[in-house]
This record gives structure tokens, C-alpha cells and sequence, in this order.
């Protein structure tokens, strides 16, 4: 098997679509010559030309919009985002365009359309480049969103989000782009609406995705350690999301932790504690504890932003308080 | 009507006595038959009857939510749809009716669809602002100011990237030019040379918004394509034939390879904005010199005067227009309303 | 006590505020001449004159933008967008400046903002014009949203939002702007971040705001001829939300039903519910119960629509599904 | 240097004998002193060595995230801001510190800031992208594209509103007038005739993008303020003199209450966008060609060849600033770094 990092499991997949399908191509900010700002699309440009490789001014909601139009008009589009904060200005085009043009015709029109974009805080660049709105877009029927956390899922899941004939927001975390794994030989799929369990345990389940995944895995190694058991699920999929296999889980263990890298308040977390108190509340030997980020923009300083991120002994401390784990 | 096109006609029909059954070459693109001027004539009224019906219908609470009627603008659809092919792309805002009217789009199933019924164009689903029919490519009916413009640059693109010679026209207000999509897809088409046909309805108005007050650079907008370096042309929108010409000069240039092109069309709505809009911001001596120009007074004036047509024949038009109107609310009254459970249908693909 | 209609509330908070401080002013589309899309601000550019009543271009991200800079400049600008979903539009300029621009300064500067707009489906407007984004914005730090859903909310909280130095969201339920209901005669003010419950009851705590009150009352009603005495409360103010209250409720009826009239998934009732099952998981007899309405964009059709929206009839089942009440 | 200028020099500073104790009456706009142009040379002495300094502590890891360098430009920064008066508000995108400097924020802080120091102008939240000084009425320092322009319009608005003869000068680059937000600001800065300034520093880029890639309508932006009804000028950025006298003069007509105004300064950035970027994607010939007008070799060679300064009082200049972006350095390293509770400070006021 070889080992590929996200970065690299990711342009194997738009290269495969590349090459597999003359109606995909891709779309965004010095994604050509520049090789993309976080370098996902780096040599594409030689490779298939600027007809499929299409550098776009800084215009997020008119190329975003484009993106509908062409997957309207039969193409496969695949736009890039510098960063998912920037599609807050293309933001009615992705809501109101991308997530309703299907229904709005009565079901005539078709939207085969991916969107990457890096996501997440971590890096130091502040309140406007650290933010997670696939939390957001999560929410808007109409929309899949995609959050893998592996390079087997990365280009698993890419695979499935460019095959699916509806829009798909593909978040890609910023802090992993390096992150090395395995991605089998053979062709496979990840299809979406299916999350992972990454570890099995019998005593908590704990569940996150993207940059909170290596929290949880290391997490579940020391809890090993104390002879606790935790069985470590990765959402992966947003929406749909996979609720069978967290009630599954919780029937098992009784103890269910979310984890999410992004903001404690709403979000995506909010939605899984709460369904689950009602979907699973008969096996639930506690409240299902939520951990995220500080309610706060996020800052630059390094200090205050580490601060911010749960970080593994937030998860320890939690367990322990509510399932004395 | 345009000087050369008055020409035109004078030459060709000239002496009335030549009658009816005489081809009138009308056109910079060829000829256009007297049929086809009827047929323009047809759906003109056909759209003005429509919306007429639109309204007594709104107050009878058949149809409900927003409601924008295009009585006073029919000259631009009918012109505009002329010049297309089958194969080209239609995008519009919420006062879609007329030229989805025009684009032929089925009049029993438009109307049905502001009836919120289950044989509408969108099931009942889209309501008036968003009219669609994908056969005829006619891409919606868009209710968000400005947001259909980046939708129609990617339709365009679809078609340029496929190698077809098929275009896009994309219709949108006055009001929709200040919104930040309007410079970002003008940018977009000019730069990435989309065959893409930016059509401005200018009616004076956005809601109770008179041009001038929102608006820098003045009441004509086509000189603001120049500094996209895209073509523009400006023509009377209360001319059908004006508007067909100008329509058609753009399009045949754009699928020769031309990019993006501009049109204005000056046009009026008699009524106002939407059904709630007693559009007391404006002057009634204002709409009065617009209604004067009614192009469903002085066209067929102007093909009775040239001999183009008969008074019986525009009335078996005019009949047969109200006919089909009729035809289209009972069709609407007595379709199948769709059951709640259809709420999650259509979601995804 | 005069009895205004919300419209006539939010006008007099208006005038008030117009009169009482020559810094405010308000500005939105046609909220002049026109009068305003729900004729809230009609003869107030009369009084007060295209200064203080300030027509806008269809260019909220803009405008969104000079009322922040405005603000920032020491004014305190009043902002009518036509619909919610219009914010969308401007989303970048509410989520990323209003709500930043005092935190990345590091407390330099003040942003005494309010935006004004109508929120909420139930008049056939379809998939873009229904939408509920104010559960989005209650997310964001840095916002205060408030939500009120009686004339005297209304007066007394526009009061404070105006006093308020932050960017202050002031949600308007579009379906109640004809509702009627007494105001007091003296000055009165609703604090930001307090709920009201405006019934009390011992055997379970119904929550919601906006277009949800109305039916919740109504379901008190039906409940009390049951001999179910129920405790009602409107959140009315989202960011800060009073978890206080609801706490209090809980540890009281010891059972809990959200309701919502935007989309069941995600919203502000996910955070209401998860936060009550962690907070007062000691005294909840079962798990938060969660009504809202369907995950799908919002049909134009009246039958669609209306089923779509939460009723009484789907309160009460749930309530006795859950709770056998 | 414009034409006139240099004609102006010559003039009054005639034969350089005249020497340095000279007055040099040389703007359009009132006489400017030798120690104006001494100060004007520091001012980009300093923007360019606090530039250099950064670099070294990114190298370091001393400045982490995002640092956009301002080396190149900085003609533009000082020639602006030596044509406002203190209570003039300024606005500026990410690649903010020149202007920031340049307006007389506190050069300790300013490095402070990029250390994410408690000390910074911010407080250590903003960081390189975020420099704020209220009390210098310097607003930021704004991270997305073309969202500064709404917030400027909003500051001038301000003013306008309150009778005071203050105006606004927001930067920008090329490629954010590719954002809606461009459009929208300077349709509304014109239809409510604000005291706002935009200046347009084209660098030619827009990270990876050069203009002629992206913008439809050429290299030259300042003809698009045209279809806006605002009076534009272009200058070269790589002119001190031209740039303060250009600004000058706007500003001038703007607190006659003349609206408007719109400055495009062609310019060039000589590293690459942020520290991430090896600038692969131009030529070397390209950037030797705008190296060899670098501002800090003609600026100082001209008041030499024109006998306003001498080699000792530039040499001075150059070691007073050098010893302040030092001492800031040491300021930034010493300063207390925020603790991890101060992250829900500013939060609200
Ligand atoms: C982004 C957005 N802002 C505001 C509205 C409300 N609105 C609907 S139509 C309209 C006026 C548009 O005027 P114009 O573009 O001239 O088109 P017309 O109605 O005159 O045909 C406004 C303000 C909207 N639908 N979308
Ligand atoms: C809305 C948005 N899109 C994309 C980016 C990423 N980005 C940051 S700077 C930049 C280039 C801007 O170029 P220009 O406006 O010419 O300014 P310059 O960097 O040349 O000074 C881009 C694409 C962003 N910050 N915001
Ligand atoms: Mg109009
Ligand atoms: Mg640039």
C-alpha cells in the first residue's frame, strides 16, 4: 500500500477525475502557475492546461455561482477556496443558489458540483482565516459536506464527492494536509454518510472529525493505558450525517464525548449531543459531553489560539468529571 | 422601430395594396415574415393578458407570496426570444413570467406553478419568482438581486468549453447593477471570453428606487461595459422589433467567437413592483408618456398602417391569446394540489 | 397601556431613538419614499429627511460594511435589510468585520450597530426569501441577537440595542408584525441576554421565540385543560442566551421541549437542547425534546410550507410520545 | 518625479551652491522644506528596514502566520500619508505595515503586534494582517479581499455626517478590485458623495495573478472610476514626491467637499506575497527593471544631485532609522507575551 499524505491523496484524485472524465475541471484563486496556496493543485496546470486548470480572479461569489452554472450546463466543476472563511463572500451563491437550485425547478436541475477548501484554526492567522463553516453548511439541505481526516478517506471520499451529481462542500483540514497514511492499491470508494469507527472500545465513545481526530486517537491510548476502552468514531461525512453508527456505538459503550477544533457554541456538535440524548437516551448512562474551541474570535498570538483548541487533557478532564473515566 | 427597419419596411411592403400575403425583408438578419410579426404581436399580448390574469388571481388568493408582474416590458421579451436558438441558455430574475412566456415555456403549467400546483413548471415548488424549464433551457427565475448573473457566466462556460456556438442571455435590472455580482461577472465574461449576453431591462425603477438615486453614472448604464472592454448596444425596449434586431446583431457575433456582449433596453413597468406596491413614488405623467408608447397599441398600429396585417387577424390573435390564458387558469384551477410529503422530494439528485 | 402592533413598537423605538440622539440614523433599501418592504420606517424620511433616513443601493454587502464604519466612526447607525436572507449577501461583512473588528483591534474600537431584519417562512416566499439565518449569527462572538416576538419585547429591546455598544442582530419575525399587545406608558427597557417566561407552570418547560410563541401558548392552553401545567419561555434574546432561566425551568419541571420554526437540524435549539442535557442532565426526566421544521429548503406551495412549519398538533404528540403527557 | 516638479525644483533650488540651508518650493500644494524630504526618505528608510527585520524574525519563528511584506511600495506609503491631516482616517488591506508606520503609529508596538506581544497595537489578536491605532485614526489593517472598502465608506460617512472636513483614504490592490465589494463602494461613495479616497496600489499582482490574467479592461485601472462619475489621477508609486503631490491635491478638492476621489499608483512588490511565496510565476527581468527605479536609490541620488541634502545627513537618516527598527525589535522580544485568559478579552464592549 502506498503511503501518500492528504495533500498528495488529494491531487491523486483530481488528477484521476482529470484524466477519467473530460468534463471535469478545476476552478480557483492562482490554483495554475501559483500551484494553489496550500500547493494541493501544483503541477495540474502543465499537466491539463488552463482550460481545465482555470485560474479565477478574487471574485469567490461569481466563480462560486459559475461553478453552479456549469454543473447545471453538464460539466463536473471542481472549485477551489483559498480558504473556507472566504466563502463567506460567496456565501448566498453556495446557500441560496448552489443548495436550492435543484429543488427551486421542481427537481429538473442537476448540480455536480465539489467545492474544496481548507478549514480550520491553528496556524496563527486569526479571526478571519481560522474559521469552520462546513459546520455551517452542514445544516443547508441540498448540500453534502465531506470532512476527511485520513489520506484513505481523502481520496476515497474525493472519489465519491465528484462522482455525486449534487454540490458538495469538501473541507479539507489545513493542519493535515501532511498528515502521511495508507491508501490501498486498488481503486475504493468512501462513500459519504458513513462515518468511521478508527478504534473499537466498549466503555465511551468518542467522537470528532478533521484536526480533532488525532486528539481522540491519542486520547484513546491513554485512556487504553488506565484500562478504560474507547471506541474512537470519525464523522468524516457532515451531512448526511451517520447516526446509525453513533447510536450503535452508544448502545455499546453509554458514554458519548464530542470533540470539535472549531468554536464550542453551535456548530456541528451541538447537533450530534442533542440527537443523540433523544435518539440514544435510553442507553445513555450520562450527558453527552461536548468539547470545542473557546467562544472567541480567533486570535493571532500563538498562546491564546493553542488556548483556544481543545487539546487532550480538556478531553481527560472531561471524561473524568462526567464519566469518571 | 429603428430608422433602417422603417426603412426597410417602407421598401419591401411599400404600397399596402401589395397586401397580406407580401414577405417583408425587415431585418439586418434576413427576413422577417408578417407572420412572425404576428406572432411577436401574439406574445406580446399573450404575456400582458397572462399577468393580467396573474393579478386577478392574486386577489382571489389562488396565488400568493411575491408577485411581480411584467405588463409594460413584453416588448423585451418577445424581441429577445426571437433571436434565440433551442440550444441557447435563458437566466432571469423574479418577474420571469413573460419571457419564460416567450421562450414557449407551456402556458398551463407556467400558470399552474404560480398556482402552486403539482403539474407547475417546479411542481409548485418554485411559485412565480422561479419559473423553470430545463427543456427549453430556461434556467429560472431567480429571486436573490444580482444572483442569477454568476449562474448564467457558468452556463455560458458550459457551453464554450463544450465547443457549441450556443450562448447564454441573461437578463437582470437596473437595481441588480449595484450589486457586487454584476462587476464580478462582467469581469469574469470579458476575461474569460464567455458567450455570455448580458441583457439589461433598465425600467427606471428598482422597487421604489428611482435610478438616480441609487445609482452614480446616470440613467444610461451601457457605457459601463466599455470598461470591461465588453461591446454594448442600448435600444428602446418599447420597440419589439428594435429590440429582436439588436438581439440578433449580438448574438450572431457572439457565436462567432465574439465574448461577452451588453444590451440596455429602457422599458417601463406600468404597475408596481410587486402586488404590494402601489408605487406611489413616481408620477403618473411619468407612467403616462411610457403608456403612450405601449407596444401593444403601436405595434400592430404600425402593421395595420404598413399593411402588414388586418384588424380581423390581430383580433383572431388577440382571441386566440386570451384563449390560451383562459385555457392555462382553469388548466391551473383544476390541477392536483402536491401533498406535504412532497416537501422533501427534489432535494437531491 | 397603549396597544401597538410589533410594526408600531419597532416604529416607536425608532423615533425615539431618532429624536433622542442626533448620532443615530437609520439606512436599508427603500426604507424612505417606499416606506420600507414591511412598512416599518413609512413617514420617518418625512420627519427626519434623507440624512437620517438614508435610501440605500441593492448593495448589502456594502452597506452592511458603512454601517459598521460608521459605527466605528461614532455613529450609531440603525440598518433595515429587507429579509434575512438578504444577509447573506453580506454575510462577510456582518460574520468577519462587525463581529471582529473589536476583537482584532484589540479593544480599539466600538461597534454600536444594530441590523435590522425580518426573519422566518409561513408567507409562501420560497427557498431564498424563508430563511432564519439569526440562529446562525447567535453563533458568532462578537454579536448580540435578539429576537423579540411581543410589542413590548420589541420596544424594550430595540431600546437596548440601540444603547448597546456592539453589533446587535434584531431579528423581526415577519409574521408578527401585525400582532397586538399592551406597551407601558413609562420608559421601559428589556435587557439583551435575559428570556421571559411568560407563563409559568411546574410540569414541563416549553422553549422557543419569534413564530414559535404564539403556538406554544396555545399548546399551554390545551395542556392546562389536561390538567399539564406547562412553563413557557421566549428565549427572545439568542446571543447572550439565559441559561440561567432555563436551568431554573428545568430543575422545576424536570422535563423540556424546543421549538423551532426554522429547519429542525442545527439552529439554536441544537445548542439549547445539547446545552440542557449537560447542564441539568440531574433533573431532566428524559431527554430534550426537539421540534422544528422539515430539513428542506422552503417550498413556495401553501401545503408544502404549512407542513413543513411546526404545529400544535405535532407539539403535543411529541410531548406525549416523549413524556406521555 | 512629475515634470513640473522637477521644473519646480530647479527653479527655486537653482544652482546647488545654494546649498543645503535652501527652502525648496516644489509642490503644487505649498513650499516643501529639505527636512519634509529628509523625513520622507526616513519614513521609507524605515518602512523598508522594518520590512527586513520581519523576514529575519519569521526566519526565526519569532512572526508566525501570514506576514505580507510592503518592500517596494514604499513610496506609496509615505507620499500618502504626508498629505494627511491627523484627523484623517486611513484603511488598508493585510500588507499593512508601511502605511501603518508611515501614519506614525508606534514602531515598538507595530513589532510587538507581529509577535503577538501584549504589547502590540492589538494586543498580540491582530497580528501582521490586523495593525490598528485608533488614536491615529489608522482602522486596519482587514484580512479579506476588498473588505475594507465597505468599512471606509462607512468612517467617511462619518465625518460627512458630522459636518467635519476629515476624509478617508482606504488601500487596496489590484486584485481586490475584482470583488463585489469594489463596485458596490464606489457606486455608494459616489451617489452620497463621500469624503472617501481610494488609492489603488497596483502592483501588477495579485499573489500569483498577474493583472493582465484576471481583470478584464487592461494594466490601468483608473479609468473605471470614469463610468462612476469619480474624478481619478494616476501616478508613479515609485515617485515620492509625485505620490504626496497626487494625494495632495485629491485631498485638497475632498475637503471642498468635491466626493470621491480615485488614485491608482502603479507599483511593485519586489519579494514574493507572503513569506510562503518564492514569486515563481514572474520574471527576474521584470523585477529588475522596477529595482532599478527603487524609490530609496533615485529619492536620496535626487536631493543629492540637487544639493538638498548631503551624503553625512542621509547617512544619518539611514543609522536613526535603522536604530529604531532595532530598538523595536528588542521591544517586541522583551515585551510579556498575552495569557491564555486574555483570549476572551475585546470580545465585546
Ligand atoms: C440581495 C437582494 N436584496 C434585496 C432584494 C429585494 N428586492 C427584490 S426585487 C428588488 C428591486 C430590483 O430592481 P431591478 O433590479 O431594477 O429589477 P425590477 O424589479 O425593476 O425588474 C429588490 C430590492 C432581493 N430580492 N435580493
Ligand atoms: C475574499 C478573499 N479571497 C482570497 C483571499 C486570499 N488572498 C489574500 S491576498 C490575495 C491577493 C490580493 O492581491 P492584491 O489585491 O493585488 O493586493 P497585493 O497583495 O498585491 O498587495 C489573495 C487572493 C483573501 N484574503 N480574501
Ligand atoms: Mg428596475
Ligand atoms: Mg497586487
Amino acid at each position: 500500500m502506498p503511503t501518500l499524505t492528504i495533500r498528495e491523496a488529494i491531487r491523486t484524485g483530481l488528477v484521476e477525475a482529470l484524466d477519467g472524465d473530460p468534463n471535469v475541471f478545476l476552478m480557483g484563486e492562482d490554483i495554475g502557475a501559483y500551484g494553489g496556496a496550500y500547493a494541493v493543485t501544483s503541477g495540474l496546470l502543465e499537466k491539463y492546461g488552463p482550460e481545465r486548470v482555470r485560474d479565477t480572479p478574487i471574485s469567490e461569489a461569481s466563480f462560486i455561482g459559475a461553478g453552479v452554472g456549469a454543473a447545471a450546463g453538464g460539466l463536473r466543476p471542481i472549485v477551489e477556496l483559498m480558504s473556507i472563511s472566504f466563502a463567506l463572500v460567496g456565501f448566498d451563491q453556495i446557500v441560496n443558489m448552489a443548495a436550492n437550485l435543484r429543488y427551486m425547478s421542481g427537481g429538473q436541475i442537476k448540480v455536480p458540483l465539489v467545492i474544496r477548501a481548507p478549514t480550520g484554526a491553528g496556524m496563527q492567522l486569526a479571526a478571519t482565516h481560522s474559521q469552520s463553516f462546513e459546520t455551517w453548511l452542514a445544516e443547508v439541505p441540498g448540500l453534502r459536506v465531506a470532512a476527511p481526516s485520513t489520506p484513505h478517506d481523502a481520496l476515497g471520499m474525493l472519489r465519491s464527492s465528484i462522482k455525486e451529481d449534487n454540490p458538495v462542500i469538501f473541507a479539507e483540514s489545513a493542519g493535515l494536509y501532511g498528515l502521511r497514511g495508507e491508501t490501498p492499491d486498488g481503486y475504493y470508494e468512501v462513500p459519504l454518510g458513513s462515518a468511521r469507527v478508527r478504534r473499537e472500545g466498549d466503555d465511551v465513545t468518542l467522537i470528532s472529525y478533521g484536526h480533532g481526530m488525532p486528539i481522540l486517537e491519542e486520547c484513546a491510548e491513554v485512556l487504553g493505558e488506565r484500562g478504560v476502552s474507547a471506541e474512537v468514531i470519525d464523522l468524516r461525512s457532515l451531512s448526511p450525517m451517520d447516526f446509525g453508527a453513533l447510536n450503535e456505538s452508544v448502545h455499546k459503550t453509554g458514554r458519548a464525548l464530542t470533540l470539535d477544533t472549531a468554536r464550542r457554541t453551535g456548530g456541528i456538535m451541538a447537533e450530534v449531543a442533542s440527537t443523540l440524548q433523544e435518539e440514544a437516551s435510553d442507553w445513555l448512562d450520562g450527558p453527552v459531553v461536548r468539547i470545542g474551541a473557546g467562544d472567541a474570535p480567533w486570535p493571532y498570538n500563538r498562546e491564546m489560539e493553542q488556548g483556544s483548541l481543545p487539546q487532550l487533557p480538556d478531553v481527560l478532564d472531561a471524561l473524568s468529571k462526567t464519566y469518571s473515566l | 422601430m429603428s430608422a433602417e427597419l422603417q426603412q426597410a419596411v417602407q421598401e419591401t411592403v411599400g404600397d399596402p395594396a401589395v397586401g397580406p400575403a407580401a414577405e417583408a425583408r425587415v431585418s439586418l438578419n434576413g427576413p422577417v415574415s408578417r407572420q412572425e410579426m404576428l406572432a411577436l404581436y401574439r406574445q406580446m399580448h399573450l404575456i400582458r393578458r397572462f399577468e393580467e390574469a396573474c393579478a386577478e388571481n392574486y386577489a382571489k388568493g389562488n396565488i400568493r407570496g411575491f408577485l411581480h408582474l411584467y405588463i409594460g416590458q413584453e416588448a423585451v421579451a418577445a424581441g429577445t426570444m426571437a433571436a434565440l436558438k433551442p440550444g441557447d441558455y435563458v437566466v432571469t430574475h423574479y418577474r420571469d413570467h413573460g419571457q419564460a412566456l416567450a421562450r414557449g415555456v407551456d402556458t398551463n403549467r407556467a400558470m399552474a406553478e404560480l398556482f402552486g400546483r403539482k403539474t407547475g413548471l417546479s411542481k409548485g415548488k418554485g411559485g412565480s419568482m422561479h419559473l423553470f424549464d430545463v427543456a427549453r433551457r430556461f434556467m429560472g427565475g431567480h429571486a436573490i438581486v444580482g444572483g442569477q448573473l454568476p449562474l448564467a457566466a457558468g452556463l455560458s462556460l458550459s457551453c464554450l468549453y463544450k465547443g457549441t456556438d450556443d450562448i447564454t442571455l441573461v437578463f437582470f435590472g437596473d437595481g441588480a447593477v449595484n450589486q457586487g455580482t454584476f462587476h464580478e461577472t462582467m469581469n469574469l465574461a470579458a476575461v474569460w471570453k464567455l458567450p455570455l449576453l448580458f441583457f439589461l431591462e433598465n425600467n427606471l425603477y428598482g422597487m421604489g428606487s428611482s435610478v438616480d438615486n441609487v445609482r452614480a453614472g446616470g440613467m444610461d448604464f451601457y457605457p459601463i461595459a466599455d470598461s470591461y472592454g465588453i461591446d454594448s448596444a442600448h435600444v428602446d425596449g418599447m420597440d419589439v422589433m428594435a429590440v429582436r434586431e439588436a438581439t440578433m446583431n449580438a448574438v450572431d457575433r457572439m457565436r462567432a467567437g465574439g465574448g461577452p456582449r451588453f444590451i440596455e433596453a429602457k422599458t417601463f413597468r406600468y404597475v408596481g413592483h410587486s402586488m404590494a406596491d402601489p408605487a406611489r413614488y413616481r408620477e403618473d405623467s411619468e407612467l403616462a408618456s411610457w403608456m403612450a408608447r405601449d407596444p401593444l397599441k403601436t405595434f400592430p398600429k404600425m402593421l395595420l398602417d404598413r399593411g402588414l396585417a388586418t384588424e380581423p387577424e390581430l383580433q383572431a390573435v388577440r382571441e386566440s391569446a386570451d384563449q390560451e390564458v383562459e385555457t392555462a387558469v382553469r388548466f391551473a384551477e383544476r390541477s392536483e394540489k402536491p401533498s406535504p410529503e412532497e416537501l422533501f422530494d427534489d432535494i437531491y439528485a
